[in-house]
């Protein structure tokens, strides 16, 4: 185990002792649990409307995808007209474009990214290589399916997609989302132990908090 | 730092004013780009499931699949590539491999799904709305990944083979040989379409290998007679090559002969293995064709004892008697039966089956019988004037030009008839008149028009070579003979169809259409059939018939039990299929032997 | 006299030249930067380990974008691994392909026509053209404006439209191949050419204007991260981040390829080895290589041959050998060792991005004691982009 | 380049020359030759820029290859160094103190292939890879299809048909 992840009781300059557990996270000891829709179909209907017309996108460019983020951030295509935006943290993002292959190593960020986001959360996967393997369908260090280790809501083809494709995506998305059926969240915690199962095995060095958010 | 670098920045305010640069419709205005390489399109008529540009993409996106609407026949394996956009990179290799050029990309590049095994499809097949796209990547004029065009076969000139009996074809060099070896894509249709299912793409690969041994080896595992099929084959297999689509099909049957030139004869028979442990049984054959000593070598090699009784003076069958010499050296020949000899297997020549030996004799000893006595009768045109003595027919004449007979060549021929035999015939007698009078003047009428030809192309370009005159779409009505009863010519009338709307053969004239081609003889080549008078008239009666041939069950079996027939007599004129027919009726006789010994 | 920060409370060195940091004291912190983070450059990380508001030690971590093209290539034929070495790199691909193209030419003793080799001088040209102008956004981007990344993300998007027209695609072009390329200029490409390359003239004006004449970047960029020139040779540092040391490293003129030495251009050297004069370094470059795009399509022969002859791709052996192909990308020197054995798959294929060297072992060199809100600064300005590291 | 090799045969053991290029030569070189040679090259050729360093696997002749390439500008010319390590036990000196850049080559080399670089600086760290639990990856005795086979699922379904026997049993349906 690395030197910085071990537990250890740290001084601090005012003489101040206190223990660290990097491996623990002290705010969620649970796994998730399933939100459940809101009583009035009525009022559901009307957040799956506020939901679908504010897609807060994670920045996190996991793969090759993420260069046509930039047009799409940028004036030529201007996805923000539409609704979508770019977040920096987690904590502010309810879609995460897994954009193309990820590496054993990124799955493991991109699981704690996923984790880190607040209900109710999307995932679009972008390429071939989220639904099959696209070209990395031999490489030892890429998974194949995505949607064996995250709930994924919606698939672009291409590879890689451009960025018309992927304002094509969020229109679909939306669509999903009012008619109420991106659940991927309620999904994910739902079989949280068939998703951490399959994470776990691809992810030989699991170092990280069982449950994080 | 100045002033400047302060103020300079507010420049960018200007852009307050300038028009935006946002497209407004992002969804509809930007179609793919007149070549972009969007979703796969397929034309499904002009594909042939050859599967190459599932054999060429490097990220196994292609499945090749049966496609209900697609019928397999010659050259279509009836497979239509799906592809997996769960896999696919549009590099568009498989565009550019294509072999007939059917498959292509649209511009079109949104797809957007949510089940992931949706995006799967067969194009051309599963419909969609790129389907007719018009703009798209399609491989540029000239752009190819395979060489198109064949090495070329050196022949003898015209000039020079004309005169004699000499093999034309050369044979390629060792540099050309992998050359055009290299040019087969090794997609396989040509294997399902060979009658004998010879592992082409594997012994191309050995010349690419240069490991000739090997190629050899692979040959005589499915065909005792690669020599001469490497000189005489119909080549289903040619006319299956997928590489055929945009340029020419891959020499498959100069490679094969190309593989017996470059192995010394003497290693043959190391190659080919020792026969299996002898089992005590005992088989008969009747003619010693490609048929007959195909199924004789197939047994030998699974340890029977085979006896083969020839009629004539050689074995070897057609390929002696009925392929002049300048295709088919007989040498060449001997070769391929003498390695079957040295098999084991007995042959008896000059020994007629029903006068020298009876089919009951046969019965008795032996524990299985094989009829493959081939077609050797030419049949006749019947036309007025057929029975005039200068009227033959081409199989004799071939048979007397092999048995070494003076024949005198008349000095002007007309030959009937437009397949292979009336061509070998033709250019048989062609070489005789050259011999003899110093020059040719030789007329074949054909029945068929040039788009229906039988004959192979390259037979009827080499009789243009060689100065004789292919006449097409002409039916025979009658011999012309002067007052002396001498023949003086042929009278033809041209042909307007010839089968009727049910496909039956009832051939229609013109008329007004009629010509007088000159000849002191004629020559039918219309076809031949199989002498059955060898059978017993009991045994005759026995047996069950199919419109004058002998009826056969899949494996060659007769109504008899212990009678098998292979070859042309039961299944018409060629070399590579009488091969085929020797090895089912081996296979179906070894297993009878099995049950039997059980 | 400026801004002196106490230094006292740094960890002192070990004998093996390692820093004695020690987690339990209190003074030291682990920060990572990446890769989930709006300040890195791509998918990589740094791990930071400060005190205060300094680094007192950096080290980068790659490896999130390893898809193993190295072996991949092994087990696929030369032909198969044509579309797949594009992917190494994302915003400038089309190095791959040329040097894996001009690798196997070489090997395999077959040459490309002429004007297939100006038509590989130009898409690589374009190919740098774009590649800066990303870098300017995000050099901007990462101190803080914003602008700048609209502004070149959208001449950049017109010069991805030349790119699809004229090789089908926008980001993996997949169009220089063994052999040659894959097809000819379409009509009207150099009008419409002519007028993106005047956008981006326009928009290099603003540019140049708003950012390299700003108080605030002169300020944050000016003597951050400077590179002594001494360390570029140990360092293996190559292109502009050499040349902004004055050391005038450029692979087309010291090694000319393709059709180089046809063409008129002095290499672009800066003095002051620091993060501005490697954006200024960078951006004359891309001037320059606007200047090239012109040259090239007013030289270029007007027709020729695309491609040689190849044999049958599908059985395509080539006899041992091994060699390198050489070019200068945007970055520096791109490059590719091929190892053949004779077989129809490479034995080997080593690609030797410029990255490697740049955002490992310079980047932990520099980062030491910078501000830990200079580091995506600093880390931009080496212009690294992953997938070239860890491939 | 052959004048080069000429004057640098009467300073070192040098194996064969291999000219690939007119400005790139290839040159076997015994593994206690190396730095010295090294040496002599960047400080009295010219060849100041380590270019790359890698290796390659020769598994059938038991062998490991790592190439050191190096280019003088000024020369416009390159020279590899090969050197061949048996492939049991493979170890090589680190260079790091000649070219600090060499560390993360010989880094990636140690993960990649397994081969050992004692003293290098954060050699044994992972780099690339994290929790393998594999062979090293570039060995040629790795086969990266099986591990992907093994490790990770593929989506279902997919059939394909060979072209050849497809037809055979389409058009010879009497035969087995």
């Amino acid at each position: 185990m690395k030197e910085e992840l071990k537990k250890r009781v740290i001084k601090g300059p005012d003489g101040f002792e206190f223990e660290v557990d990097p491996l623990q996270d002290y705010y969620c000891e649970a796994p998730p649990t399933v939100q459940p829709a809101a009583y009035q179909k009525i009022v559901e209907k009307i957040f799956n409307w506020a939901r679908s017309e504010s897609i807060w996108i994670l920045g996190f460019g996991t793969g090759c995808g993420a260069i046509e983020m930039r047009p799409l951030m940028t004036p030529r295509f201007d996805a923000y007209r539409f609704g979508v935006q770019w977040r920096p943290t987690p904590r502010q993002a309810n879609l995460f474009i897994i954009s193309g292959y990820l590496s054993t190593k990124t799955l493991k960020r991109a699981i704690r990214s996923y984790e880190q986001m607040q209900n109710p959360k999307y995932v679009i996967g972008l390429g071939s290589c989220t639904i099959n393997g696209g070209m990395y369908w031999d490489s030892y260090n890429t998974i194949k399916r995505l949607d064996d280790y995250l709930p994924v809501d919606l698939y672009i083809a291409g590879c890689m997609p451009r960025p018309e494709a992927l304002l094509a995506g969020f229109e679909e998305m939306k669509k999903i989302i009012r008619a109420g059926k991106a659940e991927g969240g309620n999904l994910y915690a739902e079989n949280f132990d068939w998703y951490k199962a399959n994470q776990k095995k691809v992810i030989h060095d699991w170092d990280m908090p069982e449950h994080s958010w | 730092m100045s002033i400047r670098d302060v103020l300079s920045p507010f420049t960018a305010w200007k852009y307050l004013f300038r028009d935006p640069v946002t497209i407004t419709d992002p969804l509809n205005e930007r179609p793919g780009a007149a070549r972009y390489r969007g979703f796969h399109q397929n034309d499904v008529q002009a594909c042939i499931g050859c599967g190459t540009c599932e054999t060429i993409c490097q990220n196994a996106a292609i499945d090749m699949v049966p496609v209900e609407e697609i019928l397999t026949e010659s050259g279509d394996s009836g497979l239509r590539p799906r592809i997996d956009y769960g896999r696919c990179c549009w590099c568009a290799l498989c565009v550019d491999i294509c072999m007939t050029g059917s498959l292509t990309m649209s511009n079109e590049y949104k797809w957007v799904e949510s089940d992931p095994d949706a995006f799967r499809f067969i194009p051309g097949v599963d419909k969609k709305h790129w389907d007719d796209a018009e703009l798209g990547y399609r491989r540029p004029e000239g752009h190819r990944l395979t060489p198109a065009r064949r090495v070329e076969m050196h022949e003898l000139e015209p000039e020079t083979r004309i005169g004699s009996f000499a093999e034309i074809v050369d044979g390629y060099s060792v540099a050309d040989g992998l050359l055009e070896a290299e040019r087969c894509v090794a997609c396989g249709l040509c294997v399902a379409t060979c009658p004998t299912h010879m592992s082409i793409p594997d012994y191309i690969a050995a010349v690419r290998d240069g490991d000739y041994e090997r190629g050899l080896a692979l040959l005589y595992e499915t065909n005792p007679f690669s020599e001469v099929c490497g000189r005489v084959c119909t080549h289903k297999c040619e006319t299956a090559c997928a590489v055929q689509h945009e340029g020419e099909p891959v020499a498959i049957r100069w490679l094969k002969r190309h593989i017996t030139d470059q192995v010394p004869y003497e290693r043959y028979r190391e190659i080919v293995g020792d026969p299996a442990p002898a089992t005590g049984k005992r088989v008969a054959i009747i003619g010693a064709g490609p048929a007959g000593l195909t199924t004789a070598y197939d047994l030998a090699r699974k340890g029977h004892e085979v006896v083969v009784h020839e009629e004539r003076e050689n074995p070897g069958g057609m390929p002696r008697y009925g392929i002049p010499e300048y295709r088919l050296p007989y040498d060449m020949i001997d070769r391929d039966v003498d390695l079957i000899r040295s098999l084991g297997v007995k042959i008896h020549c000059n020994s007629r089956v029903g006068t020298d030996v009876t089919m009951d004799q046969l019965q008795q000893e032996y524990d299985a019988v094989l009829l493959s006595i081939g077609l050797h009768l030419g049949r006749s045109t019947r036309i007025p004037g057929s029975e005039h003595q200068q009227v033959t027919k081409a199989v004799d004449l071939l048979r007397a030009i092999t048995d070494g007979e003076e024949i005198e060549a008349p000095r002007q021929v007309v030959v009937i008839g437009g397949g292979n035999v009336a061509m070998d015939i033709a250019r048989s007698m062609a070489r005789l008149q050259k011999q003899q009078h110093g020059e040719v003047n030789l007329t074949v009428t054909a029945l068929e028009d040039f788009a229906h030809f039988l004959a192979d192309p390259e037979e009827v370009k080499e009789c243009g070579e060689e100065g004789i005159e292919i006449l097409d779409a002409r039916g025979p009505q009658g011999i012309m003979l002067d007052e002396n009863e001498n023949l003086i010519g042929l009278k033809t009338w041209h042909v307007v169809s010839i089968f009727d709307e049910q496909g039956r053969f009832a051939p229609s004239y013109d008329e007004s259409d009629e010509q007088i081609h000159q000849g002191d003889m004629v020559i039918e080549a219309i076809g031949q059939m199989t002498d059955v008078s060898l059978l017993s008239e009991e045994l005759t009666e026995k047996l069950e018939w199919n419109r004058g041939r002998l009826a056969v069950d899949v494996d060659g079996r007769t109504s008899e039990s212990w009678l098998w027939a292979a070859g042309d007599c039961v299944k018409g004129p060629d070399v590579v299929h009488a091969v085929a027919d020797g090895h089912r009726a081996a296979n179906s006789i070894d297993s009878y032997l099995k049950e039997k010994t059980v | 006299m400026g801004y002196q920060p106490d230094r006292s409370q740094y960890p002192q060195q070990r004998e093996d030249g390692s820093l004695d940091i020690d987690l339990t004291s209190g003074k030291y912190l682990k920060l990572w930067q990446g890769p989930q983070h709006p300040g890195i450059t791509g998918n990589m990380s740094v791990e930071l380990t400060v005190c205060g508001d300094e680094v007192v030690e950096g080290k980068t971590h790659v490896g999130y974008l390893h898809r193993g093209f190295e072996k991949l290539m092994e087990r696929r034929s030369f032909i198969q691994c044509f579309p797949i070495v594009c992917r190494i790199c994302v915003p400038e691909p089309d190095f791959n392909e040329y040097c894996y193209a001009a690798a196997v030419e070489e090997l395999a003793g077959i040459q490309s026509p002429e004007r297939a080799d100006w038509i590989r001088t130009l898409i690589l040209e374009m190919g740098r053209i774009n590649s800066y102008l990303m870098y300017l956004g995000g050099q901007a981007g990462s101190l803080g404006q914003g602008v700048i990344g609209q502004w070149t993300t959208y001449v950049r998007d017109l010069m991805l439209d030349r790119f699809e027209e004229l090789t089908g695609a926008r980001i993996y072009h997949m169009f220089i191949l063994p052999g040659g390329v894959r097809g000819d200029l379409p009509d009207g490409f150099n009008k419409r050419m002519e007028e993106t390359l005047c956008e981006i003239e326009n928009v290099l004006k603003d540019v140049y204007e708003t950012m390299f004449c700003n108080a605030v970047f002169k300020k944050r960029t000016v003597g951050l991260g400077y590179i002594d020139p001494e360390l570029i040779e140990p360092y293996g540092v190559t292109g502009p981040t050499a040349r902004a040391a004055g050391v005038a490293k450029d692979v087309r003129k010291d090694q000319p390829y393709l059709v180089y030495p046809e063409l008129e251009f002095e290499p672009v050297v800066g003095t002051d080895s620091d993060v501005y004069a490697r954006a200024d370094v960078r951006r004359r470059d891309l001037l320059m290589s606007v200047d090239l795009v012109r040259q090239i399509l007013s030289k270029m022969p007007n027709d020729g041959k695309l491609m040689t002859k190849l044999p049958n791709v599908l059985h395509w052996k080539i006899p041992r050998g091994e060699t390198y192909i050489r070019g200068e990308c945007s970055r520096g020197e791109y490059g590719y060792y091929l190892v053949t054995d004779g077989s129809g798959f490479p034995r080997r294929v080593n690609v030797r991005g410029p990255s490697y060297t740049h955002a490992v072992a310079l980047l932990e060199r520099l980062i030491v004691n910078i501000n830990i809100s200079d580091v995506a600064g600093l880390m931009v300005s080496l212009h690294t982009y992953p997938p070239e590291i860890e491939r | 380049m052959q004048t080069l090799y000429t004057k640098l045969k009467q300073l070192f053991k040098l194996g064969e020359l291999t000219e690939q290029r007119q400005d790139l030569a290839f040159i076997t070189v015994a593994q206690e030759q190396l730095r010295p040679l090294l040496l002599h090259l960047r400080d009295r050729e010219g060849f100041t820029h380590l270019v790359l360093l890698t290796a390659v696997d020769w598994m059938e002749e038991g062998q490991f290859q790592l190439t050191y390439l190096l280019n003088d500008r000024a020369g416009a010319r390159d020279i590899g160094l090969r050197v061949m390590l048996p492939r049991d036990s493979a170890t090589m000196d680190s260079i790091h103190d000649i070219w600090p850049t060499a560390a993360t080559y010989q880094r990636e080399l140690r993960e990649m292939f397994g081969i050992g670089f004692p003293d290098s600086p954060g050699v044994n760290d992972e780099f690339i890879l994290e929790g393998w639990n594999d062979i090293p990856p570039y060995r040629r005795d790795f086969d990266t299809l099986k591990y992907s086979e093994e490790n990770y699922s593929h989506r279902p379904d997919r059939e394909t048909t060979d072209p050849a026997q497809h037809m055979k049993q389409q058009l010879y349906p009497d035969e087995g």
